[in-house]
């Protein structure tokens, strides 16, 4: 890395990713609406917007057309996330669109990827490779039929007509452990290839968790700043005492950066892999702070209410901490950036000469 | 300076064992099970159980309902019910507000609580904050209204927590809309069991259950009333003290905890300790997570938390033991991983869900008995002494909380 | 989006390798030991360098003394300099308010100025902050009295970095104290080579060495007069707004930097590669410290901090790049032990004492141009909208600093 | 380790130590004020001040009245400790007296003994073992003329007629390199009770210091309150704003629960050694950051001024990281806390019947 290089640093939306965002913004809007959240509750599941969401491609956008896609990008997709965790949207959707793509990286079979594409089933990921423990809580799982998972280096489908039971759990998710080992399972493919695929996916799998955590912080904000702008005590609005004012600014200071690292690290992912490998653990362990600071701090802004079951933030609050550990624990991703980073810095400081010839 | 044991006499040591005898037959996992699903910090079985022996008021004297015991004595059984996890909030309010009600209260009304408080029969919770008044207690602008020999009384009051299961709220009114804001309050004990009273209740995703409680022309006798009228802040006082208490109890040869905040501190002891009982838990290669030094770092830290916690003092240890519960416990939920999201009681929780408990009930931690932005800003004046800033609302009701104290019975506060 | 490297066409990368043929001939380990004895921010024999080549003001005309450079070539050469670490901190005052003067100014006075900038031969120094007045610089009490067709001034600027080595100082003034606050203010493009003017030097821990200027019945003609007489403050706002900037600018196809911020974050990016350096360097035993699950965390923590901040775009960059690198700076002297706090410049400082440094310098960077506070006040206001606290001083001056107005020249601040 | 054990909380100083604490803060009020720091840079050493001190006692008062101390406990070290960090003195008296006990607890040769607690000669104590490296930065050593080292299983004296040149640094402390393999040696003791007794040495030192960062700390503070107190922004005093006056309140905190800590620390590793190892490393890591955070803030709240040389809260945030840093990396000290503790506490979480009743 050469920390002097000129590159763009252009995070702008184009206008075709605009069009994008506020369409499915307006769709999460009208359609997930906190009522809609809590009667998804426990399960976190709303098979009526599955179906919405479905017939609105996605899942399968970020397919080439030639098999039913709209042939949107990763970045596109973050877009979608971003709105999907704004609204709390009760939905498999990230699990879905990154599985449809790792099928199709993998050129599985034609019926595979339709049912993906179409959401007529769901497919999850698995969240570690099966060497690490065949018996795995995943994320999606309790209203999955099929699993992808990696076992050694064999990519595989792990099928169920019925999906196991829900496991009850704090972020509202629809949680069941998937035995990988067992079951119909279908191998898909096998080698080098196969595993690069499994990773490829986890990696989009943290990247569109973290824009949806991005999205989430933003609307818990926006509850406590709302509620701060009216809310009096001592006979001045909270919102101006720099005892609340200060722990807010610092949440938009998060969510700026999140979203923007989280953009920056699904560029390089999709465009120079490989350079920056180290941007998609930061940005994934990022997200997963500045959400659970953020909703911490915006449940709290609204004193005992926002303790409350019937208060939204409470539904922020939960689901920060729920999403952003489904996939393990998101510290371990600041050390794998930590790790990564060190194959791409210099083994000596360069004295600032030789480096202004080099 | 002194953390040595306390050493026990015989009679000391049978004491400790007749309370850990009464909390393996009385605090039963029944009795979790049942706080688990409601949430109400109460359980009147054992909280009679006690009463029987005198140990809900354990340091009164027994012809006053109590035990007569020593502070060692009382500390044990303090301690014993802790390890039993024996739900107390009800407990708690009651003995917080009693000695108030004693010393302010009309002396036949105080000869009959007094005796069905020790028995268990009458429990006490707070009736301090309103709807829009949040952490402002003395902005209270529930009125009480003077008819004869009694009170009518309109308004709500929120976080009545125990209210269902209270006989009394200690409760804080408005008697004169015209004097200075600290000036115009009058408190009663207020009997709960009375027509217009109505309470509705409202869960905290910590799991717990609090109220609001509304009046709506409740009438009660003057004998309720504690102090002078108009007298009501210099009477709450007290126990608001001991809630906010400064400086903190750092005597010599003291066993009490010395930080308030200490009783949330308990809870981080608990995911903690889940935290090492799974960090020590052997993987089928037989490697541990504790011998990973990125997990004994992250277990230490909280570790730290908590040990920092408990040596801080008074409304200082409140602070800080709020923000390493709320810091801790969300730590240990990521280190643990997807296991710790299992809910609370469901059987694959991990130690029984204590870690997924602990983030959620750890947020209430820094809001209720005084938000700890209103601890900062008592020890920054108060520790400190630095400036107090001069709030337009200081001294008087804003003009806006006056005219809405024409409002009764508000609906249930939608926040935002 | 688009993170893509910029394709050079072969005219600018042969710019490229002039830049760099210039930096290895001048930006010299000597310059680097100057500026480590003097912490001016500013090496003369650079800066004239730079004049001869158009490149103090690199997007300016040929014809104004300019290098007439594209954007590209501007941004190669401000990364070049950056990389080879020009001390600059007189240079960016000087570039930050040219054109201020050039829009306000007396056209000959600015004529002369311009030429003289671009040259090299003239820089510009900030006169914003007072002893008393800190962040508040609308409450500028430095007074300017109009005799005829020249001011005097009288008063004393803080803060003036750089001051020793410009020869204008871009001054606010008061000149009507019964007006508003933000009203009575006027600014001057006040040259500092004239008789009542003394610099006195003020060193910072960071290693920089900035100013106090007393200003004593100073006269200067009315054609160093910005602007209207009391328009001060909307001639100020154009300099200040840039260096608050809200919002940022994210528009595509832009390589340049997002955070306000990011000139601090280079420091950190310094300080991170210092400590990789060391962390991948072997032990006798062939261990290395980043094989380390803790040390790998540590130093992923900081460098998460160093990529977020340069993602946050504009005042919010500023103060995420402020906080990370005062967190970071101090996370790595922990991380690399003793062997950080050896002083820099000192031959056994690891990595010449980068990171003793960036600690040191990091404190800095959380007050200049604006403390952080300020910033915070700023996004709470501005990005997300919320009330602005009613202080007493906002709209006027508070009636102590109008009696000390009368005080002039007050000896060096003594801070408590 | 059993949570609900009924022992004492007594944080409380008897007469005779809070007439100890008095004497000292008078002392170094009097003789050790912010010129007589900044008079002894950069090296870190008043040898005026040092002598004072030496008749004072400081260093040999923890020894038995029959080699010339005056019996006094760790815990009363403690008390000078925090009283000398409030004053940034300019004394090695942490490492003499660290050294002083540990040469009597191994039965030094009373030549040795005897020098030490006169503060003729001063001596210090080596970070590390001398198998992590021989060539160490020894804190103390640059005015030392005998540092005390364990070298596999052999507590040894390493000796200098002349300290090593001093190595300027940011804590402006004495600071030089030994080698510790080479020069004049003198084997003091071998076998497990010499490792015992270095190690103690080494966890004294880590609360002695941490001490002195608590008073450090607390000067700190009072500097910040008092220009807090005064200083007006927008028409109103700045500690009465929260952006203000909460970062001063958290410091407060820190200082309190970073003392007590500490005392509860050298209470158990003077009277039940081996019960709370874990209390060591986690107070001197709290006191570190308590200090860093601290200092930190303490010069921000007084804006520009705070940063300059001429404000003596710059005097305390040099140190603050300067001293806590001398002995290595604290950060590992929290690792070790957390190793420790996994011994103490029970591999499983007891039900909670089972432990009512056990």
């Amino acid at each position: 890395m050469d920390r002097f290089e000129l590159r763009y640093q252009d995070y702008s939306l184009s206008e075709d990713q605009q069009t994008v965002r506020d369409a499915f913004r307006d769709f999460f809007t009208s359609e997930s609406p906190s009522s809609r959240v809590r009667a998804a509750e426990p399960t976190g599941f709303d098979e009526r917007l599955w179906r919405q969401l479905s017939e609105m491609g996605a899942a399968s956008m970020s397919l080439p057309e030639a098999v039913g896609g709209d042939d949107a990008t990763l970045l596109d997709l973050l877009l979608v996330a971003e709105e999907l965790g704004r609204a709390l949207a009760p939905v498999p959707c990230i699990e879905q669109a990154v599985s449809a793509r790792a099928l199709h990286a993998i050129g599985a079979p034609s019926d595979l990827l339709a049912a993906a594409a179409d959401g007529s089933s769901v497919c999850a990921l698995a969240p570690e490779p099966v060497g690490r423990g065949a018996r795995q809580l995943v994320p999606g799982g309790a209203v999955a039929q099929n699993v992808l998972a990696l076992d050694g280096d064999a990519l595989v489908l792990v099928h169920s007509d019925e999906p196991p039971a829900h496991v009850p759990n704090q972020g509202r998710t629809p949680l069941a452990w998937w035995d990988l080992a067992g079951g119909q399972r279908r191998e898909l493919a096998r080698g080098a290839h196969a595993v690069e695929v499994y990773e490829r996916a986890q990696a989009e799998w943290k990247l569109l968790m973290a824009s949806a955590l991005v999205g989430l912080t933003e609307q818990a904000l926006h509850i406590a700043v709302e509620f701060a702008k009216t809310r009096e005590t001592m006979g001045v609005v909270i919102g101006s005492l720099q005892g609340v004012a200060f722990p807010l600014a610092d949440i938009a200071i998060g969510i700026a950066g999140a979203r923007n690292l989280t953009r920056r690290a699904a560029w390089y992912l999709e465009n120079e892999p490989g350079v920056r490998p180290d941007l998609v653990p930061a940005a994934y362990a990022y997200a997963a702070q500045v959400a659970t600071h953020g909703a911490t701090t915006a449940q709290h802004t609204q004193g005992g209410l926002g303790f409350t079951t019937e208060a939204d933030a409470s539904l922020y609050f939960l689901r920060a901490k729920g999403w952003s550990v489904l996939f393990g624990d998101p510290v371990k991703d600041i050390a794998a950036a930590g790790r990564l980073l060190a194959d791409e810095l210099p083994s000596q400081t360069a004295p600032v000469l030789a480096a202004a010839t080099g | 300076m002194d953390f040595s044991r306390v050493e026990l006499d015989e009679d000391q040591q049978r004491f400790l064992e007749e309370v850990r005898a009464f909390t393996a037959e009385h605090v039963t996992e029944e009795v979790h099970e049942h706080e688990r699903q409601t949430g109400s910090g109460f359980n009147l079985g054992v909280h009679l159980e006690l009463g029987k022996r005198g140990w809900v008021m354990p340091e009164w004297p027994v012809e006053k309902g109590g035990a007569g015991l020593d502070p060692v004595r009382a500390k044990l059984l303090d301690l014993e019910l802790h390890r039993a996890r024996l739900p107390d909030v009800t407990m708690g309010t009651t003995r917080l507000t009693i000695g108030t009600v004693e010393k302010f209260g009309d002396p036949i009304m105080v000869a009959e609580v007094v005796k069905q408080v020790a028995e268990g029969t009458a429990r006490i919770c707070l009736g301090y904050s309103e709807t829009e008044s949040g952490s402002d207690i003395a902005g209270a602008k529930t009125r009480a209204v003077q008819d004869g020999d009694e009170w009518v009384i309109n308004g709500q009051k929120i976080w009545t927590t125990g209210a269902q299961q209270c006989q009394y709220a200690f409760l804080i009114t408005r008697t004169d809309f015209d004097l200075p804001k600290h000036k115009g309050l009058t408190m009663f004990l207020l009997p709960l069991e009375v027509p217009g009273v109505e309470i509705q209740p409202i869960h905290t995703y910590g799991g717990e259950r609090t109220n609001v409680v509304y009046f709506s022309d409740v009438r009660i006798s003057d004998r309720y009333r504690l102090g002078g009228v108009n007298d009501g802040w210099s009477v709450l006082r007290g126990p608001l003290d001991d809630e906010h208490s400064i400086g903190g109890p750092e005597a010599e040869r003291s066993f009490q905890d010395i930080s308030i905040g200490s009783m949330f501190v308990h809870q981080l002891e608990r995911a903690l300790d889940a935290a090492y009982a799974w960090a020590k838990t052997p993987a089928p290669d037989g490697s541990r997570p504790i011998d990973d030094p990125l997990v004994q770092y992250r277990l230490g830290a909280v570790a730290l938390r908590l040990e920092a916690s408990i040596s801080t003092p008074g409304p200082l240890g409140r602070v800080k033991g709020s923000e390493s519960l709320v810091l801790g416990g969300a730590e240990l939920v990521d280190l643990v991983g997807p296991l710790a999201l299992i809910s609370e009681g469901h059987p694959d929780a991990h130690a029984g869900g204590e870690i997924d408990y602990s983030h959620r009930f750890a947020q209430g931690t820094a809001t209720y008995g005084g938000t700890v932005e209103v601890f900062r800003n008592i020890i920054a004046q108060h520790v400190l002494g630095l400036p107090r800033a001069n709030y337009p609302g200081h001294k008087v009701l804003s003009q806006k909380r006056r005219e809405s104290s024409a409002a009764v019975a508000s609906p249930v506060p939608q926040p935002a």
